[in-house]
């Protein structure tokens, strides 16, 4: 039988996979959103396993919310790596650090 | 009529300073005339509270209250006794001369600059006449505002610095003040001082309330090592400024002691007593030799209001062994008169020594002693007064200077001989510095040209020194009548002293 | 009849408003407005003083103590300004007052070209003033108050001539000796506050004996007897004033002022007047034995080795500086002795035959335009007949050659010392015989290079302009002519300058005469001066005494005169015989002479320790103390703390996107972590 | 035949083996589009497993409307700016260990946390939203509009405020081309286009007519 630990476990795990891609991909800002929308997909997951485990509509719900949340942040982030390509020319992070304090 | 005169004495010059400001820099004399005739005004009200007070009577009088915050139960609550009384007609008094001292010197905006005296003015007179904890911490804050204005707009070169470090050093002092009555309020519910005064407090609590205050009010008074702001302040403020910041400003660090530490927590006090009269010592004996070798007039000058204003912490505090170790209320009674009658006097010399500076200032624009020599051969009528200040400032009998001094010496004898040991100290360090201050300035030959051409003092200048000249030799001659103004409200300091909290 | 104290305030203010109108009207009243005002003054309260002193001592008026107003009143300590006059305070009125008013009209003369004149006037009229009140007071404070008064008048009258760096110099060496002096005072006055509880005199000497079993505790095993404590720390204050050893250095500095002061203020009044204040205390004093020793001991030091500095001065008026010194020592030691109205009655006579040593010395130095050199005088006995006698009297009178005034008081001394068997008098027995030598030799000494042998300057006469050259700024600095020349013969100074002389020299011949008797030996002074069974040897001196005659005829059978004898004929032989004999014994006694020269360099000790000790101490507490500690280390030193946390900070904002990540990722775990400690 | 919920859990483990090794890709491929491709493979397994969680609305959003819209458009972004593949994949290698021991520490510390052990034996029970009768999309619907209506406005607000922003941020107007201007087209008025002229209704008789002119050619 499937248990909640089942679907944590996968939760962590892709979590961790996210991280690890933002700390190994430092340069590429789109590896960096989509490691972001992994992490969202992850917390999706653990939302849908709680809410079938407990029996609570909650978590689907929120996991609604969560997807549109991540729908407008992947929006605006792309939006910004077009101005950041046109204007710069790149989108490697490392070039990019005017905003030093 | 009478039941606001304090507040009158209060928002008049504040409210005045409006018109003064109105007038703008396009009409100076018209800004100059009317901050005169509004501190003329004031010093009339304030001569009128004379009358009022009846020095027979114990306690506050011409007293009014008001709720102001409701929330924190806060009172706009006004009361004087005999040293506010004096402390008082201390403020209005130099407050005309700094203004008539202060006519052509100020050039640019004198508008501004009048209206920053007048407002500072206003609240002085509200320090000494709160009777609520708050109002007074909000008047001892507020009065930093135009001084600090004062200094950075029209203060020497290193203005900034200068009145930078007095508004930190100050405002430092003051936050563990306020943390202070923040504590008294929450567990008295209150914030009036004669409630506090009643109110029961265990001896750590009043060890933590005595060193909140001890800090806000060392650095005002100032005491020894956190006087270091004072030099600085004097040498860069204008001559105005630093009249008025010697001559009432240090007053309010003594007058704190007097209405916060010993009525709210004697047992502390008693019991932290030798720290502050170790600290008033060191500050006749250290500050004494560090006015000795300097250079600039102003610095040297402020230096010996640090030594002269720690006669008048030693003066409060050694009440305390007097009255709790050997129960000798009168001479308690004798040095807290001496430390007040020190205050009022330092008021007068050291504002005239400053208006002095401010005279030889005007004329060759530089401070330095090194700059002068001689100058009694071209102006024979300042050296007179020169002479009598600094006379004064060493504490000459027949001068204010030496009443004060005088009282401190004989009852912190009776105290402990070796206190008055090093009190009378400053018979010989204070002569030494002054007048070897004296000597390279006033006598000997001219040898810088400049001082050639140097004219001797005009009306306006004779008007400011000789009213100051006056003041130092009647309290000197005859200090009966100030001792005697301020007689039943010590007395009735020193019977709060005696009362053991824990 | 009762004295009425309109007489005594006038008398104490007659001077002051002559000094106001002369100081702040100079320029209106012009000079002769500013010494006739100023005269006027001291004339009424001269003629009241010898008033009152007649109403004292014939006219049978009680002694006098009333107040005249309430200076502070706390709790039970009052302070007053007010009077008390009896015998003593009578005769020092008189004193003070008769020698000022001489003074005043002796300046008209010295200063007559000096553009300082109404200055100078209103000046010494200050000081006869603050004199007069700090002689006539009633008490402590009062007594404080003329005794800080006389000094800010000589540091004023010292440096007078402020052109002069040495007279500023020395006006500021003065008033601060004086100061530590007045420090040791008013611990003194505070003292007696402390044990007796009062400041006025009447109650203090009154409750004085309750002082015998109290001490002091300075520490818990130290405790001082409070007579003692009382009795040294009132003394300190008398060293300071009456130049006694430690603290005699600012005394021949001060003779930078102009002769008229060095009469007036450093010899007559001024320095007297802590041998006054010793002799007004004398109740307390009698209550301590060690503190009478002390005094005994500095009296009979200062008597001795300061004598021996006069001999080797070329200074005319610094020998009769140190001669003063050099008596004030007497007076001292005689008030060791207990010898109390023997002390007061040296003080007049001394006041007397002093001033009139000063002010001859002043007429001869107008005389030589402004040459203070002896070694250029020589022979003005020609030129200078009426200073030359009178000088010969006040000689003859300070060296205590019987029939004059200071015969009797010195000579009485002298036995009071021998009788008295406190610790200490065999030392000053010894100190003061070998000072009467001593003090023969410098006055004879004095006395032949000015005014016999031969003349050791040059008199070129130019004819032409010699006038206008000769008075326009001799005052200022003796110098800049080259020594030894004048432009035109001494002459005899005018009227107004030998007047004063003569009016000196009598009262130095004969007063010895008249007086002794009743002062000395007759308790003229009565309640003023108290005196234990004990220790009153005046009275043993006294048991001798059979008229003045007879003890001056038997003072030339003593000790003292034979010494004077011998002195004078030394000094005759060296100097008016053989005087490249003083050469040679300078040279044979080269470092004793250098000692003494050099005045046992205790002002250079004292210039070293305190003066540049002082300044270095100074600069180290404030460069050391305020700069680098109080401000750099904890204000320009938290503030700079702050800036450095600051830049540190700074660096984490690196810019990079990828280095906010990891924080929160870092925060994150952290965040985990804690939970899982917390958690389970 | 295979039980049930053993052939549940057989499809658990296979579509989470999948989702998982599609991650790693994702953050492991040198090609940016290979790697937004095993992201879109990600949601996909994602989904399945929701189905298999019986959350099937969310699963069908999520492929429709997530993979559809949010998946495209980082493919259209990622064709479109042709990012140089070398200086982006540097730090690679030099990162990877910090980047592994950081997960790890992660996920050791979340399975701990939640204590996974523990949650074992809860299975998944019964169907809540069949046993309210009702399908699944009927039971979120219901929650939906009702308890959590002002966070369902609310979304809808953030996804106007992103269009906008993303239109706002990328628009730009290139000097060369040529654009209509709807607005100003509307905005004309009548007399810019006619204009009436007074003329007599016919030529006056008694001037000759003018010969036609035949039109140049």
């Amino acid at each position: 039988m499937i248990t909640l630990s089942h679907y944590i476990v996968l939760g962590a795990i892709l979590f961790c996979v996210s991280v690890a891609g933002l700390f190994i991909n430092r340069k590429n800002v789109i590896v960096l959103l989509m490691a972001i929308e992994l992490m969202l997909l992850a917390v999706n997951i653990n939302f849908v396993a709680f809410s079938r485990f407990s029996h609570d509509v909650a978590g689907q719900v929120f996991v609604f919310f969560i997807l549109t949340v991540a729908a407008a942040e992947s929006a605006i982030g792309l939006a910004i790596l077009v101005l950041l390509f046109r204007n710069r020319s790149t989108v490697n992070v490392a070039e990019i650090d005017s905003m030093k304090g | 009529m009478f039941n606001h005169l304090l507040s009158l004495l209060i928002w008049l010059p504040i409210v005045g300073a409006v018109p003064v400001l109105l007038a703008g820099s396009g009409r100076p004399n018209a800004a100059r005339w009317i901050s005169l005739l509004m501190a003329i005004l004031t010093f009339a009200i304030s001569l009128f509270l004379i009358p009022q007070y009846h020095p027979d009577v114990a306690g506050m009088q011409l007293v009014e209250s008001h709720l102001w915050i409701e929330s924190l139960n806060v009172h706009y609550s006004l009361g004087v006794d005999g040293i506010s009384v004096a402390l008082i007609l201390l403020t209005t008094f130099v407050g005309i001369l700094v203004i008539v001292g202060a006519w052509e010197v100020i050039q640019d905006k004198p508008h501004q600059y009048m209206a920053a005296m007048l407002v500072l003015e206003g609240l002085m007179i509200g320090v000494f006449c709160a009777t609520d904890a708050l109002l007074f911490y909000v008047f001892f804050e507020a009065m930093l505002i135009p001084m600090f204005i004062l200094i950075g707009i029209w203060g020497g070169p290193r203005r900034v610095y200068a009145t930078l470090k007095f508004f930190i050093y100050t405002f430092f002092g003051s936050i563990f003040m306020l943390v202070g009555l923040i504590y008294l309020y929450l567990k008295a519910g209150t914030w009036d001082l004669h409630t506090l005064a009643a109110l029961p407090l265990s001896l750590t609590e009043q060890s933590w309330l005595f060193f909140a205050f001890l800090i806000a009010f060392a650095v005002k008074v100032p005491m020894v090592p956190v006087h270091t702001w004072l030099p600085d302040a004097h040498v860069e403020a204008p001559t105005g400024g630093s009249v008025v910041l010697a001559a009432v400003m240090l007053k309010i660090g003594g007058y704190g002691f007097l209405r916060f530490s010993l009525p709210i927590v004697p047992d502390a006090s008693h019991h932290f007593a030798w720290v502050v009269i170790l600290l008033s010592l060191i500050a006749v004996v250290y500050i004494g030799y560090v006015a000795l070798v300097q250079e600039d007039m102003k610095k040297l000058v402020a230096y010996s209001s640090v030594a002269h204003m720690g006669f008048v912490t030693l003066g409060i505090f050694i009440a305390f062994m007097l009255v709790r170790e050997q129960g000798n209320t009168d001479a308690a009674r004798l040095g807290m008169q001496g430390a007040m009658v020190q205050m009022i006097s330092h008021g007068f010399v050291s504002g005239a020594m400053f208006s002095c500076i401010g005279v030889l200032y005007d004329r060759l624009h530089t401070r330095l002693i090194k700059d002068y020599g001689g100058v009694i051969n071209v102006m024979p009528w300042f050296g007179f007064f020169y002479v009598l200040f600094a006379m004064a400032n060493c504490g000459l009998p027949g001068t204010s200077g030496f009443v004060g001094e005088f009282m401190v010496i004989l009852s912190s004898f009776s105290a402990n001989p070796w206190i008055a040991l090093f009190a009378a100290f400053t018979l010989i360090i204070g002569a030494a510095y002054t007048l070897y201050l004296v000597k390279r300035v006033l006598w000997g030959e001219i040898t810088n040209p400049h001082v050639a051409e140097m004219k001797d003092i005009n009306g306006r200048e004779w008007i400011v020194l000789g009213s100051f000249a006056a003041l130092t030799l009647l309290i000197g001659i005859w200090p009966e009548p100030l001792t005697h103004l301020m007689d039943n409200s010590v007395n009735q300091l020193v019977q709060v002293l005696a009362i053991h909290k824990v | 009849m009762e004295l009425s104290s309109s007489i005594l305030l006038t008398i104490a203010l007659a001077p002051l408003v002559g000094c106001l109108l002369a100081g702040f009207f100079g320029k209106q009243i012009g000079r002769v407005g500013a010494h006739s005002v100023t005269i006027l003054g001291l004339l009424i309260s001269c003629g009241l003083s010898f008033y009152v002193l007649y109403q004292i001592t014939m006219g049978g008026a009680p002694v006098y103590n009333h107040n005249v107003y309430t200076w502070f009143e706390i709790g039970k300590y009052t302070a007053s300004v007010g009077f008390l006059i009896d015998r003593l305070t009578a005769m020092m009125m008189v004193v003070v007052t008769f020698v000022s008013l001489l003074v005043h009209v002796y300046t008209i003369g010295y200063m007559a070209d000096d553009d300082g004149y109404q200055r100078f006037f209103s000046y010494i009229s200050l000081f006869t003033f603050s004199m007069l009140m700090l002689v006539m007071s009633n008490n402590f404070l009062q007594l404080f108050f003329g005794w800080e008064a006389v000094g800010l008048v000589s540091y004023l009258l010292i440096g007078f001539w402020y052109k002069r760096p040495t007279a500023i110099f020395a006006n500021l060496k003065a008033f601060i000796v004086n100061r530590v002096g007045d420090f040791g005072f008013l611990l003194g006055i505070s003292a007696i506050l402390y044990f007796l509880g009062t400041l006025d005199y009447a109650t203090a000497f009154a409750s004085a004996p309750t002082l015998v079993g109290k001490t002091l505790t300075l520490t818990q095993n130290i405790h001082w007897d409070a007579a003692t404590v009382i009795c040294i720390l009132l003394f300190i204050g008398a060293m300071g004033k009456s130049a006694q050893v430690p603290l005699h250095v600012w005394l021949p500095d001060s003779m930078e002022g102009p002769t008229p002061i060095s009469a007036l203020i450093h010899a007559a009044t001024m320095v007297t007047a802590g041998i006054f204040m010793v002799a007004r205390m004398s109740p307390l004093y009698e209550l301590s034995e060690t503190a009478l020793s002390v005094v005994l001991v500095i009296g009979a030091t200062g008597a001795l080795f300061t004598g021996l500095i006069g001999i080797v001065q070329n200074d005319i008026k610094r020998v009769v500086a140190y001669s003063t010194l050099s008596q004030l020592g007497y007076m001292t030691v005689a008030l060791g002795v207990s010898a109390y109205s023997g002390a007061v009655y040296h003080l007049m006579t001394h006041a007397f035959f002093k001033a009139l040593l000063f002010l001859g010395a002043g007429s001869v130095i107008i005389a030589m335009h402004h040459e203070q050199d002896m070694r250029y005088m020589g022979g003005l006995r020609k030129y200078m007949p009426i200073t030359w006698i009178t000088m010969w009297v006040g000689a003859l009178a300070l060296c205590g050659v019987p029939f004059f005034s200071g015969f009797y008081s010195k000579d009485s001394i002298i036995d009071a010392v021998h009788e008295s068997h406190r610790w200490g008098s065999g030392y000053a027995y010894i100190c003061v015989i070998v000072g009467a030598f001593v003090t023969a030799t410098y006055t004879f000494r004095q006395m032949y290079m000015t005014f016999h042998g031969k003349e050791r300057f040059k008199v070129v006469e130019h004819h032409g302009h010699h006038d206008a050259h000769g008075h326009d700024d001799h005052h200022d600095d003796h110098g800049h002519h080259e020594p030894g020349v004048l432009h035109h013969p001494p002459k005899e100074s005018p009227w107004v300058v030998t007047l004063p002389l003569i009016l000196l020299a009598i009262p130095s011949l004969l007063v010895g005469l008249f007086t002794v008797q009743p002062m000395l030996f007759g308790n003229w002074f009565g309640g003023a001066i108290h005196v234990d069974e004990a220790n009153n040897v005046l009275g043993e001196v006294g048991k001798e005494f059979h008229g003045s005659l007879a003890m001056a005829l038997h003072g030339f059978t003593q000790l003292p005169f034979f010494l004077v004898l011998a002195a004078f004929i030394i000094t005759t032989y060296i100097y008016l015989f053989n005087p490249s004999l003083a050469d040679k014994i300078k040279s044979a006694l080269k470092p004793l002479w250098t000692i003494l020269d050099r005045k046992y360099w205790v002002d250079d000790i004292y210039f070293a320790i305190f003066a540049r000790g002082g300044v270095a101490l100074g600069r180290m507490f404030w460069k050391g103390g305020d700069a680098a500690v109080i401000d750099g280390v904890l204000i320009d030193g938290s503030a700079s703390l702050v800036q450095r946390i600051a830049a540190s900070v700074r660096r984490v904002q690196s810019g990079y996107l990828y280095h906010y990540a990891f924080a929160m990722i870092l925060g994150l775990i952290l965040l985990l972590g804690g939970y899982w400690f917390v958690g389970h | 035949m295979i039980d049930p919920s053993l052939f549940q859990l057989v499809c658990f483990y296979a579509f989470a083996a999948v989702t998982v090794v599609a991650a790693l890709s994702v953050i492991t491929l040198r090609n940016s589009v290979h790697a937004v491709l095993a992201l879109v493979l990600t949601f996909f397994s994602t989904a399945c497993i929701w189905m298999l969680a019986e959350a099937e609305f969310l699963a069908i959003a999520l492929i429709v409307v997530y993979v559809g819209a949010v998946m495209v458009l980082f493919l259209f972004v990622v064709m479109m700016l042709d990012i140089d593949q070398e200086k982006i994949r540097e730090g690679f290698v030099k990162f990877l260990p910090v980047g592994l021991i950081v997960a790890v520490v992660m996920l050791v510390e979340m399975l701990g946390l939640i204590g996974v052990r523990m949650m074992h034996t809860q299975t998944m029970g019964e169907n809540p939203a069949t046993a309210a009768g009702m399908s699944n999309t009927q039971w979120l619907g219901m929650a939906l509009y009702t308890q959590y209506l002002l966070p369902f406005e609310i979304a809808a607000l953030i996804l106007t405020v992103g269009v906008i922003a993303a239109v706002a941020l990328t628009l730009r107007h290139r000097a060369g081309t040529r654009k209509q201007h709807p607005s100003e087209q509307v905005a004309v008025k009548a007399t810019d286009r006619v204009r009436i002229i007074k003329m007599a209704a016919e030529r006056p008789a008694d001037s000759q007519p003018a010969p036609a002119q035949e039109s140049k050619p």
